[in-house]
């Protein structure tokens, strides 16, 4: 029972890797879990959106089912 | 010709030169182009290198930005690329090209473009300064 | 470099590739760039040939557009070359190209520079169309 | 006493020619006598400007003097 979680740019700078396995659950407890895991990435998390199954989530209290996949994205910097 | 002639997010050099070539034909009067380089300072910082990260779904959110903007502007065609990995000052980050028959919807779609890629596409940019300090950028 | 990086009234071939590199700084990072081309159609009628014929103070009007506009907008160089003469269809008549810290300054300036070369620069358009008439444009 | 009359574009394919003596007064004579020589020439002259010595005129009562040069401007359509 897990979640694919996917690090990008600055947090994944913060947690020191690009992918980790976290259990299921809320968005909300997931990002304790990572909190917990990496304290430095709650410097980064509150500025970044979320995609589930590669599709925008907003809702800290949707709920990750098995094999889901969490895309962590800090401020886009392009151009 | 599709009106989006051109979509890439590539870890190749892009230039105007090579874009405008995309968005060529006889029925357009006016073309614009934009490119975004790296520069060797930020901040009032000097920057030693750079590298820009994308998302797996940057083409495809690139896609879109455009398929949209054509929808708006009266234009011939447009064409971007995004390069990302690590890229040298001095060359370009983002290459943003428009034909068009008059010379405002040319100028109207391209900068509208260059602000939609800057707000949507999933890339990341990480400068290392030259006092060997880092940091990524909008992350403060 | 001055700001009023090229300046040309000329009868040779321009070209966006060659004007840009007159605005390239390491301080730049926008690069915006204009070319407007000889259409083979006007007002919906073929046009076979033509030709700009060039008043001789059109030179020193370019330098004073260009000289205004660098002082309104925040740029690090702007170039800019008119053909005259025959040009085929396809080819560039004017280009602008301008180079700035910002691409909003370059944007604004491209595009005030085109506007400003348009009204007050004092160039003619001769146009054949392939019905075999032909019209002096703007002169009705 | 002569004014030299340079005319461009349209104006010099209305009057078959691009440059023309006239005789010195104001400018409104001179334009007179333009459209007397070249009848063509006033389908033009109403929308074009003029540079008395290269400074823009758009006094018609400004008098020529002799030796002066006046340039026969139609509606620019450069870019």
């Amino acid at each position: 029972m897990a979640v694919t979680v996917r690090l990008f740019a600055a947090a994944r700078s913060a947690a020191g890797t690009s992918q980790v396995q976290c259990s299921t659950g809320t968005l909300r407890e997931i990002l304790q879990e990572l909190t917990d895991s990496f304290p430095a990435i709650s410097q980064v998390l509150p500025q970044c959106s979320f995609l589930v199954n590669e599709v925008s989530c907003k809702d800290l209290d949707a709920v990750l089912l098995d094999e889901s996949m969490l895309d962590v994205l800090p401020p886009f910097a392009g151009g | 010709m599709s009106k989006v002639a051109h979509v890439s997010v590539t870890t190749e050099a892009i230039s105007v030169a090579q874009l405008s070539t995309c968005v060529a034909t006889p029925a357009a009067g006016a073309f614009v182009s934009f490119s975004g380089d790296v520069r060797d300072n930020d901040h009032g910082r000097a920057v030693a290198s750079l590298e820009y990260e994308a998302h797996p779904s940057a083409q495809g959110i690139l896609e879109k930005v455009c398929a949209e903007i054509v929808t708006r502007h009266d234009v011939e065609a447009v064409a971007v690329a995004h390069r990302h990995g690590p890229i040298a000052i001095g060359e370009a980050a983002l290459v943003v090209c428009v034909s068009a028959k008059h010379r405002q919807s040319a100028f109207a779609a391209c900068s509208e473009l260059v602000d939609g890629v800057k707000l949507q596409i999933p890339i990341w940019k990480h400068q290392v300064f030259t006092d060997g300090t880092d940091e990524w950028v909008n992350c403060a």
